[in-house]
């Protein structure tokens, strides 16, 4: 007996078939991975699962018999919750009222109990190690924080399928157990579940059933555990099983290509900002990839923001190339060299109504451009070259970007920062949301930028990337560097016990 | 009745483009100061508000405001609050009965419309303030919800345009009407009184086209550039107010008309229009004087002084044409 | 690039009618009407009458120009009456310098408005519709303070040639409003700023990242605005040959909105349609046209309008996949 | 910039603290602002109270509060309007059409009086909501069509304007004038509907998916909140409101006045986005809007104070004063973001 079922569903977009006659079953009480590459469809499948798309063909089956869902609320009420991939709360409600948001309790008079909803949202979210005043603003928190809150909500309606639609891409490893605590105990209670990602070896540890999509195509669907890994990568890929075996776990090179005798491409020196950064300094040589770690909510994204001229500063100074970049604003920093890859492109990174084409080239438009006339002829190429170097999958250059995949807007926004022709450059959390394919891309390009002499500074919550990729780790913790390591130290265990063990230097 | 009989001049030798009452019929009502129920007071020391409608933008607006300041000065009137309502008919509302909390013995209001007074009467009543309303009547019982009404006779207007169109076009021919601001009853009243009169002495004369202008002379251009578009046999061009005239006039020299191929007549008598006889484009103007000042604190004068004043102080209003306008152009405002 | 993902497309017609109408339905709707114009009202189909609808359209145009520019950066623009008033206001008080110091001083008037939306906006942070209703208010009661309350009669010929003369057959203000098209259509095709201005509605925290001067580009498009309004509003008094601040250009920044909106460009920012523009607020002239050619009563007029503007919105309107 | 920070970074129990104290300071500002148009309305008050001697009156302030009466409940709908993130510029013209029918229907008595301006109004409220709703069309121009298509309607009903129907029935005539407590009924009336606006807005689910949509719709959406039914309700109700306030102002003035100024909307709107509600949507307070109402109707009487002013000053002083408060508004915005 399935629990949930699609027959033959197709989707179309104007020239794309994002689903095509895809079939896909759950059972109860199965945590069913839904993988593929960036695009395949994995996320209109979700869709339409929950009434936000209706399917353009094929049949939806819901508990043994046909159903069809015109919104979201009519596939929530039927029992279907979701977690969608970019976190999907309303950032200027209070945590409290995001939690319970159309079943909020009420009183004698129908009136909303607001005692009785902050007092029980405050102990929902201590079972999700989440403890904050439930009174404040969603916004105000971290992503991570965020994400558990839809979690807490999603769990809490009487569900009998829960989906994930990559629920860990911006968690911390504690956050991450706390999830997969969650998950089996619903597994447990016979809940059906399917489940999202691109880390492998999430899929590993918690799914008993797979099913991978590629361009929209069914092309393998079944249990997990017989399943060997790399043939599950050589299937999302569509590539051989042999040359895939032949990359390692992530893309880099692992080769140290700064030299400790050059001069700092980046200096930064005693960067403080009230309450979220405490004197933050390191040097990034070029050719060097200088990873910072840390937890949510550590700082880094508030650094490197900093540093691109994007966060407030009291005090503090920043060299790049031997020149100080005073009083930082975005558009110094780019004139310095410097590029800033933003932690939550939605918001922003890309600009989602421009074409593929006009996102590229927005940063360089002097350059590409004379007396303030641009020349089309010089963006073409510069857009062709990056598009076929980073491989963006877009149905034509005036693809308006919004509509690409989560790991091509990503792909969009990398080449516009590296249009810029930068010295520096500062990725926050770059393969975030990727799939394999495009993150080893992205990853092996990291290396190449290095190598070609760039100073990069790269914030993963993925310790193995960050460790991998890394020459040196400058380690974070509530806004202050506790910890930098060098040379054989790079690895991921001292990466946790500088986190979880050391206490802030004093001086 | 003739044009000059029976002419009370407001104060001494009338001074050029001064008002004058109409007639002094004798057994037309009067309100006496018993009657009304007020207090006498010092107009020289008592405290006088007045409400204007509009913003004093235009000739009219300007000149009646000026009036009403100069003579309050020339009276020695030293407390005399005024109020624009920018034409939101709530804002004058209430700018009266601020007016009257504030405790003004006297109001003299140019109503921007002549419904809607009815919070201000019960407010006024209580207090005893008498109200003169000028230009515009108010829809209400005088010497008890006001004192008097002075102004002129819109629709009185509208017909000696009527008769002056009739004569220019030889009582035949196709006449547009550019109509004023829709919902004024100055709009309403200009138009009937013009409609009835040439149904009644020139039934050959047919009105082919109305459209508003809002008293503007930009939308009067703009209009009357459709209009001789769609009906370029037109003869006669009614204007309600000067500045669509003469905005029509515009229209008319860039269409190639020559001067006199179509006639003019408009309401109001400023300088520009009166100009425009002496220059030819236009064949009358009809004129609606709004120099209130003198007359409207002559009759409160008398008021206060225990003498009757009339109900309904009907001003005699001067016209403009071939004949006079050279002459009296220095009269027009 | 996935081209193998392109779907064979059933070329079914109402599919491509969906797609055709947003873009092209503005213009449809011109032609439609026009087509019923000819046939049912006498002396529509004159050449006299073309120029007259495209006189009067000029000022509408120039001033929707610049709304859309504003609206493509997410704002919105309510001042641009009270501008074209205070250029009407400067205009008699320097015609005595002669023309062009009497242009230049309307222009600058328009500079001054400009800077202070622009500032309000880009600097101060205040959303557009409040930053622009502070002016809406005040600009046009200091243009009448500035003109003494008086309509002044302008007599000089240079200047009123801007508004009645004509070169080559054609109106000046119908060549001046095509070359104002002209040059805003190229600015926002080829130039640096027509695509910052694009990014910076469409996602200005993105826009500020990628190190565009976001604030400068805000308080240029508010300048230019601006300036186009105080260009429609000098325009409009050397047609009326007259300049009465307490009335050129009232309630012109609707219109302007409507012809933008009826014109494709999206309230939303992000996208900026030119031509759309100028067919919206012709569309808008020629519907009113008929209406006061058929000497319909202002309340018919009134209704027709509206239902016109939902119809022309609700074609044009963005369609969104979900 | 030098290094300020001589002691090095802080213990971490002191960076706690430090936030603790941050959060609080946020807290405080955050009332601070939500309250800024209450605190600027006091601050005018006082100086009004202290310079000029018929202000003073309590006759004054029961006028300014008559005045606000039909405003208030203009701008009360547009604060839930504009919370869900669109904009209702139809209120004025639904205003005046309120009172023309509301005149008119007086002759069948006060129930009749109340009922049609409400269902009228209230219909056209209805599709614009629809409209706005369920194609997807911008709120600006729905209700830009709107306000053309009712004042339109308005004028066919009233031979072009011209005719004024007079208020038939004296129970409304007298709800209009009368008073109680020596405060007009209508601002009793309004007063209720207010404090019932914030009870809705605040403690009910209606009030939570306003937020919710105004907030983000797609997340709302997502969420599983009826974000089209949420939508059409606020443009219901800000039309109903609207005609309600054309109605009792009808009853004021004992005439279904067809004058009644244009630029009611932008009033309305400024009052609220003096109030402290984002035009973006998702926040925003009904307290806000009554002080925002409050100060413009203040502003409105102290110009008139002052006296012998022109009327062309009068409005530079407006938008002056306007430009002002917005501005101040904003900067106690500002000042939270930098804590
Ligand atoms: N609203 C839309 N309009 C047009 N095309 C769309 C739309 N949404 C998705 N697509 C296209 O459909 C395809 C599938 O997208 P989808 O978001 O389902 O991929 P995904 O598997 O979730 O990828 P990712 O791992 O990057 O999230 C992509 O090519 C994408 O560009
Ligand atoms: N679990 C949590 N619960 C409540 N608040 C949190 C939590 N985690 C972080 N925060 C708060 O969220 C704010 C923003 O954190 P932010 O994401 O900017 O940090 P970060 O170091 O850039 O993290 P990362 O780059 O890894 O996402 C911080 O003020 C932090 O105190
Ligand atoms: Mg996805
Ligand atoms: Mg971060």
């Amino acid at each position: 007996m399935a629990l949930l079922e699609v027959v033959d569903v197709s989707k179309i977009f104007p020239g794309v078939r994002a689903l095509d006659s895809v079939s896909f079953t759950l059972q109860p009480g199965e945590v069913h991975a839904l993988v593929g590459e960036n695009g395949a469809g994995k996320s209109t499948l979700i869709k339409v699962l929950t009434g936000v798309y209706q399917p353009d063909g094929g049949e939806l089956r819901y508990q043994d018999s046909p159903a069809q869902f015109g919104t979201p609320m009519d596939a929530q009420r039927a029992g279907i919750s979701t977690i969608y991939q970019e976190v999907n709360l309303v950032p200027l409600m209070s945590v409290a009222q995001n939690l319970f948001l159309g079943r909020e309790p009420r009183n004698k008079l129908g009136l909303i109990d607001r005692g009785r909803m902050e007092r029980e949202a405050r102990e929902v979210l201590a079972g999700y190690g989440v403890t904050t005043d439930v009174r404040r603003q969603l916004g105000t928190l971290a992503l991570g924080a965020q994400q558990m809150v839809a979690l807490a909500r999603a769990v809490m309606i009487d569900a009998k399928v829960v989906i994930m639609d990559e629920p860990t891409s911006s968690l911390e490893p504690r956050e991450v157990q706390t999830l997969f605590g969650v998950i089996r105990d619903l597994h447990v209670r016979g809940i059906g579940i399917i489940y999202v990602s691109h880390r492998l070896d999430e899929l590993y540890e918690i799914c008993d059933a797979v099913t991978i999509l590629r361009d929209g195509r069914l092309v393998h669907t079944g249990k997990l555990a017989g399943l060997e890994r790399i043939k599950l990568v050589s299937l999302m890929l569509g590539r051989d099983m042999a040359e895939v075996r032949r990359e390692g776990a992530t893309a880099f090179s692992g080769a140290a290509t700064g030299h400790d005798e050059d001069p700092p491409v980046l200096r930064v020196r005693g960067l403080n900002s009230r309450h979220k950064l405490h004197d933050i300094s390191f040097d990034v040589r070029p050719g060097e990839v200088v990873g910072l770690g840390g937890l949510l909510g550590a700082g880094r994204s508030e650094t490197v923001k900093a540093i691109g001229g994007a966060y407030h500063l009291d005090s503090g100074q920043i060299e790049v190339d031997g020149k100080e970049l005073k009083k930082p604003t975005p558009v110094r920093a780019v004139q310095a060299g410097v590029a800033v890859q933003p932690e939550d492109r939605k918001a922003e990174g890309i600009v989602p109504g421009l074409s593929v084409r006009e996102n590229i080239a927005l940063a360089i438009l002097p350059r590409v451009s004379r007396g303030g006339f641009v020349s089309d002829a010089k963006i073409d190429a510069i857009v062709d070259m990056y598009m076929k170097r980073l491989r963006i999958k877009a149905s034509s250059p005036d693809q308006a970007v919004g509509d690409l995949s989560g790991g091509n807007q990503q792909k969009v926004l990398l080449a516009r920062l590296l249009a810029t022709d930068p010295k520096v450059l500062l990725l926050d959390e770059p393969t975030r949301g990727i799939d394999v394919g495009a993150k080893a891309e992205v990853q092996s390009l990291i290396d190449g930028l290095a190598a070609e002499g760039l100073g990069v500074v790269l914030v993963s919550s993925d310790a193995e990337e960050l460790v991998e990729g890394s020459d040196r780790v400058v380690v974070l913790r509530d806004g202050v560097v506790v910890g930098t390591l060098t040379g054989a130290e790079v690895t991921t265990e001292d990466l946790m016990s500088t986190i979880a063990t050391e206490a802030p230097r004093e001086h | 009745k003739s044009e000059d009989s029976g002419t009370t001049s407001a104060a001494g030798a009338p001074s050029a483009g001064a008002q004058v009452v109409q007639s002094a019929d004798p057994s037309a009502a009067t309100c006496t100061l018993e009657q009304y129920g007020g207090t006498k007071v010092d107009l020289k020391t008592a405290k006088v508000g007045f409400s204007q409608s509009e913003k004093e933008a235009n000739p009219f607006r300007i000149a009646e405001t000026q009036s009403i300041k100069d003579e309050a000065a020339k009276l020695g009137i030293t407390n005399l609050t005024t109020t624009n309502a920018n034409s939101q008919f709530n804002k004058q509302i209430s700018d009266v009965e601020q007016m009257i909390d504030s405790g003004v013995q006297l109001l003299v209001i140019a109503p921007l419309n002549s419904d809607g007074w009815d919070s201000v009467f019960a407010k006024a009543s209580a207090k005893k303030v008498p109200i003169i309303t000028i230009d515009r009547k108010i829809n209400a019982t005088p010497c008890k919800d006001y004192l008097t009404f002075i102004g002129s006779d819109f629709a009185e207007q509208g017909k000696r345009a009527a008769d002056e169109m009739a004569k220019a076009m030889g009582n035949k021919g196709k006449v547009a009407i550019l109509l004023g601001s829709p919902g004024n009853n100055v709009t309403t009243l200009r138009t009937s009184g013009f409609k009835d009169q040439i149904a009644k002495i020139a039934p050959d004369i047919q009105v082919v086209f109305e459209q508003t202008g809002n008293f503007s002379r930009e939308e009067g251009q703009k209009v009357t550039e459709q209009l001789l578009q769609s009906n370029p046999d037109i003869n006669g061009i009614y204007g309600e107010n000067d500045e669509m005239a003469l905005g029509a006039i515009t229209a008319l020299k860039s269409a190639g008309k020559k001067a006199g191929d179509v006639k003019v007549v408009s309401i109001d008598g400023t300088k520009g229009a009166v100009q425009a006889i002496v220059d030819g484009w236009a064949t009358a103007v009809i004129e609606s004087n709004p120099r209130f000042g003198p007359l409207a604190f002559e009759t409160a004068t008398k008021f206060f002084g225990g003498e009757p004043v009339g109900q309904d102080i009907i001003i005699q209003d001067r016209q403009y044409g071939t004949d006079n306008a050279k002459t009296d152009i220095s009269a027009a405002y | 690039m996935s081209t193998e993902t392109v779907a064979a497309r059933p070329v079914v017609d109402a599919a491509r009618l969906k797609a055709w109408l947003p873009k092209y339905g503005v213009y449809a709707a011109i032609v439609l009407l026009v087509v019923y114009n000819i046939f049912f009202t006498p002396y529509f189909a004159t050449w006299s009458n073309l120029r007259i609808q495209l006189i009067q359209v000029a000022p509408i145009v120039i001033v929707a120009l610049g709304m859309a520019l504003v609206i493509g950066t997410e704002g919105i623009d309510l001042s641009v009456g009270s501008v074209m008033a205070l250029a009407a206001a400067f205009i008699p008080l320097y015609l005595g310098y002669g023309v062009v110091a009497a242009i230049l001083v309307a222009l600058l008037a328009g500079v001054a408005v400009g800077l202070i939306n622009g500032v309000l906006v880009a600097k101060v942070g205040l959303q557009p519709i409040v930053a622009t209703l502070a002016l809406f208010v005040g600009g046009r009661g200091l243009a009448v303070v500035i003109s003494e309350g008086k309509l002044v009669d302008i007599r000089n010929p240079d200047f009123l040639y801007l508004g009645s003369g004509d070169l080559l057959g054609i109106p000046v203000l119908v060549w001046i409003a095509a070359l104002m098209v002209l040059i805003v259509g190229f600015v926002m095709r080829r130039t640096v700023f027509g695509r910052r201005l694009l990014a910076v509605g469409g996602n200005r925290p993105a826009a500020e990242l990628a190190g565009l001067p976001v604030k400068r580009v805000l308080i240029t498009v508010y300048v230019v605005c601006a300036v186009l309004a105080s260009i429609a509003g000098l325009l409009s008094v050397a047609r009326i040959q007259s300049s009465d601040a307490s009335s050129v250009g009232l309630l012109i920044e609707l219109s302007a909105i409507t012809a933008v909106v009826v014109g494709g460009t999206p309230l939303t920012g992000g996208k900026v349609r030119v031509l759309g523009t100028v067919a919206g607020a012709l569309l808008m002239q020629l519907v009113i046209a008929t209406m006061i050619k058929h000497n319909l009563q202002p309340s018919t007029t009134e209704m027709v309008q509206a239902v016109i503007i939902l119809i022309a919105v609700y074609v044009a309107r963005e369609r969104k996949t979900r | 910039m030098t290094m300020t920070n001589v002691s090095g970074p802080e213990t971490p129990a002191i960076v706690a603290e430090d936030v603790r104290k941050a959060e609080r300071t946020d807290r405080v500002v955050g009332t601070i602002q939500r309250q800024g148009a209450l605190a600027v309305l006091v601050v005018v008050v006082l100086i009004a109270l202290a310079t000029f001697p018929n202000f003073r009156s309590f006759d004054n302030a029961a006028t300014i509060l008559v005045a606000a009466a039909p405003p208030m409940l203009i701008a009360l709908g547009m604060t839930f309007v504009i919370i869900t993130g669109g904009i209702d510029l139809s209120v004025g013209s639904l205003y005046v059409l309120g009172g023309v029918l509301a005149a008119w229907a007086s002759q069948y008595g006060i129930l009749a009086a109340f009922l049609l301006p409400l269902a009228v109004c209230g219909a056209i409220g209805l599709v614009n909501g629809l409209l706005i709703a369920y194609t997807r069309m911008a709120p600006f121009i729905v209700t830009l069509a709107a306000l053309l298509g009712a004042r339109g309607l308005m004028r066919a009903i009233s031979a072009e304007g011209s005719n004024t129907y007079l208020v038939q029935d004296d129970t409304f005539r007298k709800l209009g004038n009368g008073s109680f407590l020596n405060i007009g009924y209508q601002v009793w009336l309004v007063a209720g509907l207010v404090v019932i606006g914030m009870v809705v807005l605040a403690r009910t689910r209606f009030g939570a998916s306003v937020y919710s949509v105004g907030g983000s719709e797609d997340a709302a959406s997502l969420m599983g909140v009826p974000v089209r039914r949420t939508k059409v309700w606020v443009y219901v109700l800000s039309g109903l409101l609207a005609g309600l306030a054309g109605a009792i102002n009808a009853a004021k003035l004992g005439s279904g006045v067809t004058v009644l100024g244009t630029g009611m909307e932008l009033d309305a709107i400024a009052a609220v986005v003096i109030g402290g509600t984002l035009l973006t949507g998702g926040a925003g307070t009904i307290a806000g809007t009554i002080a925002g109402v409050l100060l413009l109707g203040v502003i409105q009487n102290l110009i008139n104070q002052v006296g012998n002013l022109n009327s062309n000053w009068q409005q530079v002083i407006s938008g002056a004063f306007l430009a002002l408060v917005v501005v101040a508004q904003t900067y106690l915005v500002r000042l939270r973001r930098v804590t």
